[in-house]
């Protein structure tokens, strides 16, 4: 159904390792306190479904490296990757 | 002194900032996010609160790639006077002219009250009408100003003397039941190295008019004409 | 790509909430079988939200009259003069049902659209408020729905800006599977420019502003889906998401635009969002109007004319623009980044008609559809009247202050600053008086003017007698904005009740009514707007009746007000108002003797207009240094809640007569105020109120930190506010 | 490195279809005004890092659909799947 001149992906953005993560840490003990049992670690993180007009997986590549760059992360203190989506 | 306040789609407390900046004595023109350029004469860049483009995403994160980003960038560079309040803060981190980031609240939720600061210094543009360790009573209005930055950047804060403002007690101490936020050191406010930019969390404009709260605020903008 | 629509069957037209009868009116109006489109479009404006079918029969004998409103009920808000070339436009809406099924954006949705009522008549929000019932504590989704609601209506007045200035919160079994989320928002705007809903002049365009249209909450017809789409529950969320980002640069938008002089009539999309407000706007006006869906901002593709008509996305607006000046029109809604979409154009053939893709889709006598709506005179009972609990038989199990300090810390009497904080009170610097005091006080620009803003209602008193509830719930709002120094001006209500369908029901609606008129003319306090919510109920249990009442007055000047707190030690407190010492229906009956029973407290209007005059006529001479209404709880958690506010005690030396001392400490006597005056002001206030017939009794002195009473029991002060505040931030972190 | 009576797993949340998204919308289009080209579409979701004391996979399975339904996704707007991560 995806227009073939469009590819599909996923960027997934991370909080480096090191960065403190209160809205994890917060989900942890909420966790705990719900009665789920054995959740020894959160970490919070983000992903964005992007369709970008380029047939191409290098162009592709390239401008979703440029989106993440420019916005989607803020690199002091968070990792991104790029995965393309197969149909 | 001439003040610029910059309106980015979604800034909400521009109005409450004009009003202090002009009881002060300032001349208050407005900026729009897709400005090149600031006012002619513009001494003072203020980056009001609010939740700039929704502050999805990160807040202030959108706003602080908006074009008349780079003329605030300029003007800093030059020497120029720039304050961001709140959202303000959070865009100055977002655009590399402060460090480090402002992360959700501890507590995760929204929080709305007074809460007193202290002054850490008072040789700088924006406080030198407030005493050495003074508690001044404001108020904060934010759900992400968890202020985090690396070890390194954190000591290097603190060893050039570039924090503005720490949540305290009404005596001034600066203790963890004051925080209220988590942020590293209770800091509520920093400066840039060349001490010309001030980001910080609360709201010094919501606290100029003793039928209002009070006027601790109010410093903050005599400072400033002072300049 | 066109979608085949399904055929017009029994259960097609029972699943969109027409009954026989109704659907036979209808045929019968337009003289054919509806088209599927047409049926979607009857089935939205005949339902209940939109008609009114079971209410407004009632709702006609309302007082909605002063010298002072501008506009009554049936503009999206009523609109008051505050003097000075300027009104106040306010309004309270429901959003108890998408609340319930999902808190955050159920909020959300509520706050903007109730927003979007009042910026639509021209005005700009400066106050928003709630008021909030929520489920037993015990019950396992009440933390939840709590946590929920009071993150979203935060989450959608903060990022807009405007301030969350007032509001309540209570909690009660009945409202275990029913929460109630009602919000109010309060603007200012010039009298001179106020707009309206009537669309004016033939072949004026009709424009479409705001967000793009999606399948948010088409509901009806989600259900005859099966054949219609496998996939519908996926396609078609009941639940809207908010974008308090978007709507405020509608507001933006929508008030530069007005500016301009280009706007003829404007319409926000509420319920039923494409269908109710292009009819409306027409049948106002007395024209006809006609639709190009084609021409709609579409969020996703392959929208059908049944989607778009009934599609209830938010943050959108239709206007009829003057043909000249659509370009102006068009660059602001550009320059602010919104969708600006020419959807259509008046005429004068007073249909409705809806095209799409070429096709007709439906063809519809405009006025009809909402003058012929069907109107329901409903069953109802009189209700019965609970007998008058004698005091006396009340036992009083702890001492006074043993019980003051466990009712300071009930769900329904405990602090909500854990709710209040959250929300943002303080943006645009005009708050002078924070929520935790009787009313808010907002500055009116940079004043001197301000307004005096309050929500309330006591639903136990409504359902043991309705009409007494009614009564009270405006008496309570007056009393309120009285408290604070303002003139109450005029209210809008909310009248949360259960299934009207049932007499019993239905005789609680109309004893409610009968209450709010009576009050509300009894104490010159009309209604302006307001919004019926029915059918809250589950499983055959109905929540309590809860008519909210928003009340609005005006501050003159709002440097002089009064506050709660008390100010200084040694200061004489003073009681306004008889006590009888009614304990039916009181917090302490049910909290401290468990018992849910009796006559509400009796709400004298005559004596509720005498003591309020004269407690605003001290406030504005500044006689007084602190004033409280007393309602809940009675007297001492009202003197407890003034010395919790400040830090400073009081000694009481009072010896209740002709009264058992724990009815006198907690009955929940009507018309009373408790106030502090400097001690040598005692004595002249005393004679003034005898000359005015006010009963005012002297209690005792501020002071010291601890209560105490009569040289015996003692609490400090300090451990009340523990119990006062520790409640409700202790319950919201326990694990469900 | 990791503990083996531990399970690593990652929860990803995103929005159901036709669900607004205005952080997408807001991204989207701060994207084009940033001069990143080609962008069509964006739906911004959560990744959830968790680490759960479970060494049975089908065990960790069971904790992360009970958080998920509990905590992390709101199942009435949202979706959500778990991936349990090898090392
Ligand atoms: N949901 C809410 N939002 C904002 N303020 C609230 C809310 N609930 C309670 N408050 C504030 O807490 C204070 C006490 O509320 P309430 O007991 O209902 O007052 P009163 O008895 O005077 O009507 C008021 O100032 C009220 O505005
Ligand atoms: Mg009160």
């Amino acid at each position: 159904m995806t227009n073939p001149t469009t590819t599909r992906a996923r960027v997934t953005v991370t909080l480096k390792n090191g960065v403190l993560d209160p809205q994890g840490k917060a989900i942890e003990s909420a966790l705990v306190s719900l009665g789920v049992e054995g959740v020894t670690g959160v970490r919070q993180g983000k992903v964005f479904d992007i369709e970008v007009a380029a047939a191409d997986p290098a162009r592709a590549r390239e401008l979703l490296a440029a989106a993440s760059e420019k916005l989607l992360a803020n690199t002091v203190i968070e990792n991104y990757r790029i995965e393309l989506v197969e149909d | 002194m001439k003040a610029a306040v910059i309106v980015f789609p979604g800034s909400n407390r521009e109005g409450d900032v004009v009003r202090a900046l002009e009881q002060a004595g300032a001349e208050v023109a407005a900026a729009w996010h897709a400005d090149h350029a600031l006012p002619a004469g513009t001494d003072l860049a203020v980056l009001p609160g609010g939740f700039s483009y929704g502050d999805y995403l990160r807040c202030g994160a959108i706003a602080a790639r908006a074009p008349v980003m780079d003329a605030v960038r300029a003007h800093a560079a030059r020497g120029g006077l720039v304050l961001g309040i709140c959202n303000g803060f959070q865009i100055l981190c977002e655009s590399g002219l402060l460090p480090g980031v402002l992360m959700r609240n501890a507590g995760l939720h929204f929080i709305c009250r007074r809460q007193f600061l202290r002054v850490e210094r008072t040789d700088t543009a924006f406080t030198r009408r407030y005493a050495p360790g003074q508690a001044i009573d404001v108020a904060i209005a934010h759900g992400e100003g968890n202020y985090v930055a690396d070890a390194e950047t954190l000591a290097r804060l603190e060893g050039d003397g570039r924090v503005a403002f720490r949540y305290a007690d009404r005596h001034g101490a600066v203790t963890a039941e004051a925080n209220p936020n988590g942020s590293l050191n209770n800091i509520a406010g920093i400066y840039s190295e060349r001490l010309n930019v001030l980001g910080l969390m609360p709201h010094p404009e919501n606290l100029i008019d003793d039928l209002v709260g009070g006027t601790d605020g109010r410093g903050l903008f005599e400072s400033l004409l002072a300049a | 790509m066109t979608v085949k629509e399904p055929a017009i069957t029994t259960e097609l037209v029972a699943s969109h909430g027409l009954t026989p009868d109704e659907y036979a009116r209808f045929k019968a109006l337009i003289g054919r079988e509806p088209t599927f489109t047409e049926l979607g479009i009857v089935s939205a404006m005949w339902n209940e939200h939109c008609s009114y079918k079971s209410s407004r029969l009632h709702l006609k004998g309302l007082p909605t009259k002063a010298p002072w409103v501008i506009q009554g009920p049936g503009e999206n808000a009523g609109v008051i003069d505050i003097g000075d070339g300027l009104a106040c436009v306010f309004k309270m809406e429901s959003h108890n049902h998408p609340s319930f099924i999902e808190p955050y954006q159920g909020a959300t949705t509520g706050v903007g659209g109730i927003l979007r009522d009042v910026f639509t008549m021209g005005a700009r929000p400066i106050a928003a408020l709630n008021a909030l019932r929520f489920g037993a504590p015990e019950h396992p989704r009440t933390r939840h729905l709590v946590a929920g609601v009071v993150a979203g209506i935060g989450g959608y007045g903060n990022s807009f800006g405007v301030p969350t200035v007032a509001g309540s919160v209570g909690f009660h079994t009945r409202y275990d599977g029913n929460i109630l989320v009602n919000a109010m928002a309060v603007g200012i705007a010039r009298t001179d420019g106020i707009f309206y809903a009537a669309a004016a002049g033939v072949g004026n365009p009709i424009v479409y502003l705001g967000s793009k249209t999606g399948r948010d909450g088409i509901h009806g017809a989600t259900m005859a889906s099966a054949e219609f789409d496998a996939n519908s529950e996926e396609k078609r969320p009941t639940v809207q998401v908010g974008d308090p980002f978007a709507e405020k640069l509608l507001l933006e938008a929508c008030l530069e635009l007005m500016q301009t002089g280009s706007v003829i009539a404007i319409q926000d999309m509420g319920a039923a969002g494409l269908t109710c407000s292009a009819v409306e706007m027409g049948a106002k006006g007395g024209l006809g109007v006609e639709l190009d869906l084609d021409a709609v901002p579409c969020r996703e593709e392959g929208m059908t004319a049944y989607e778009m008509m009934l599609s209830e996305s938010q943050e959108r607006m239709l206007m009829v623009l003057d043909p000249a000046r659509q370009a102006e029109a068009e660059a602001i809604f550009r320059k602010w980044g919104l969708d600006f979409a020419v959807v259509g154009h008046t005429t004068d053939t007073l249909r409705f008609v809806v095209k799409h893709q070429g096709e007709v889709k439906a063809d519809l006598p405009i006025r009809e559809l909402g003058d012929e709506a069907p109107l329901y005179d409903r069953p109802w009972n009189e209700p019965v009247r609970p007998a008058v609990l004698d005091p006396a038989s009340v036992s009083a199990p702890v001492p006074a202050l043993a019980a003051l300090k466990q009712l300071l810390g009930t769900p329904d009497l405990s602090s909500k600053r854990w709710v209040w904080e959250q929300y943002d009170h303080l943006i645009l610097g005009n708050t002078v008086q924070t929520p935790g005091g009787d009313a808010a006080i907002v500055r009116v620009g940079d004043g001197p003017k301000g307004l005096a803003l309050t929500t309330d209602v006591t639903p136990r008193y409504c359902e043991a007698d309705p009409v007494e509830g009614g009564r009270q719930a405006v008496a309570e709002t007056w009393r309120n904005i009285t408290a604070v120094g303002g003139k109450p001006l005029a209210v809008t209500d909310n009248l949360n009740f259960g299934n009207p369908e049932k007499p019993e029901i239905m005789g609680q609606f109309v004893g409610c009514l009968r209450g709010i008129s009576e009050a509300c003319v009894a104490l010159d306090f009309p209604i302006v707007s307001g919004n019926v919510s029915l059918y809250n109920e589950t499983q055959g249990r109905s929540i309590l009746p809860t008519p909210t009442i928003g009340g609005v007055g005006v501050v003159a000047d709002v440097t002089v007000h009064a506050t709660l707190a008390f100010k200084r030690a040694d200061e004489a407190i003073l009681l306004v108002g008889d006590t009888a010492g009614w304990l039916g229906q009181s917090i302490y009956l049910r909290e401290i003797a468990g018992r849910e029973e009796g006559a509400p407290p009796p709400v004298d209007l005559a004596a509720e207009r005498r003591n309020g005059d004269f407690v605003r006529s001290l406030i504005l001479d500044k006689r007084v240094s602190a004033v409280h209404d007393l309602s809940d709880g009675g007297l001492l958690v009202g003197l407890a809640e003034m010395a919790i506010a400040s830090g400073i005690g009081a000694d009481l030396d009072v010896a209740p007569a002709g009264v058992p001392a724990h009815a006198f400490w907690f009955g929940e006597d009507q018309a009373r105020y408790l106030l502090t005056v400097s001690r040598d002001q005692a004595e002249a206030i005393e004679a003034d109120a005898r000359a005015a017939g006010v009963p005012l009794t002297r209690l005792g002195t501020t002071g010291g930190d601890t209560l105490r009473l009569n040289g015996g029991e003692t609490i400090s002060v300090e451990e009340l506010a523990r119990a006062h505040e520790g409640w409700l931030p202790g319950y919201m972190q326990k694990s469900s």
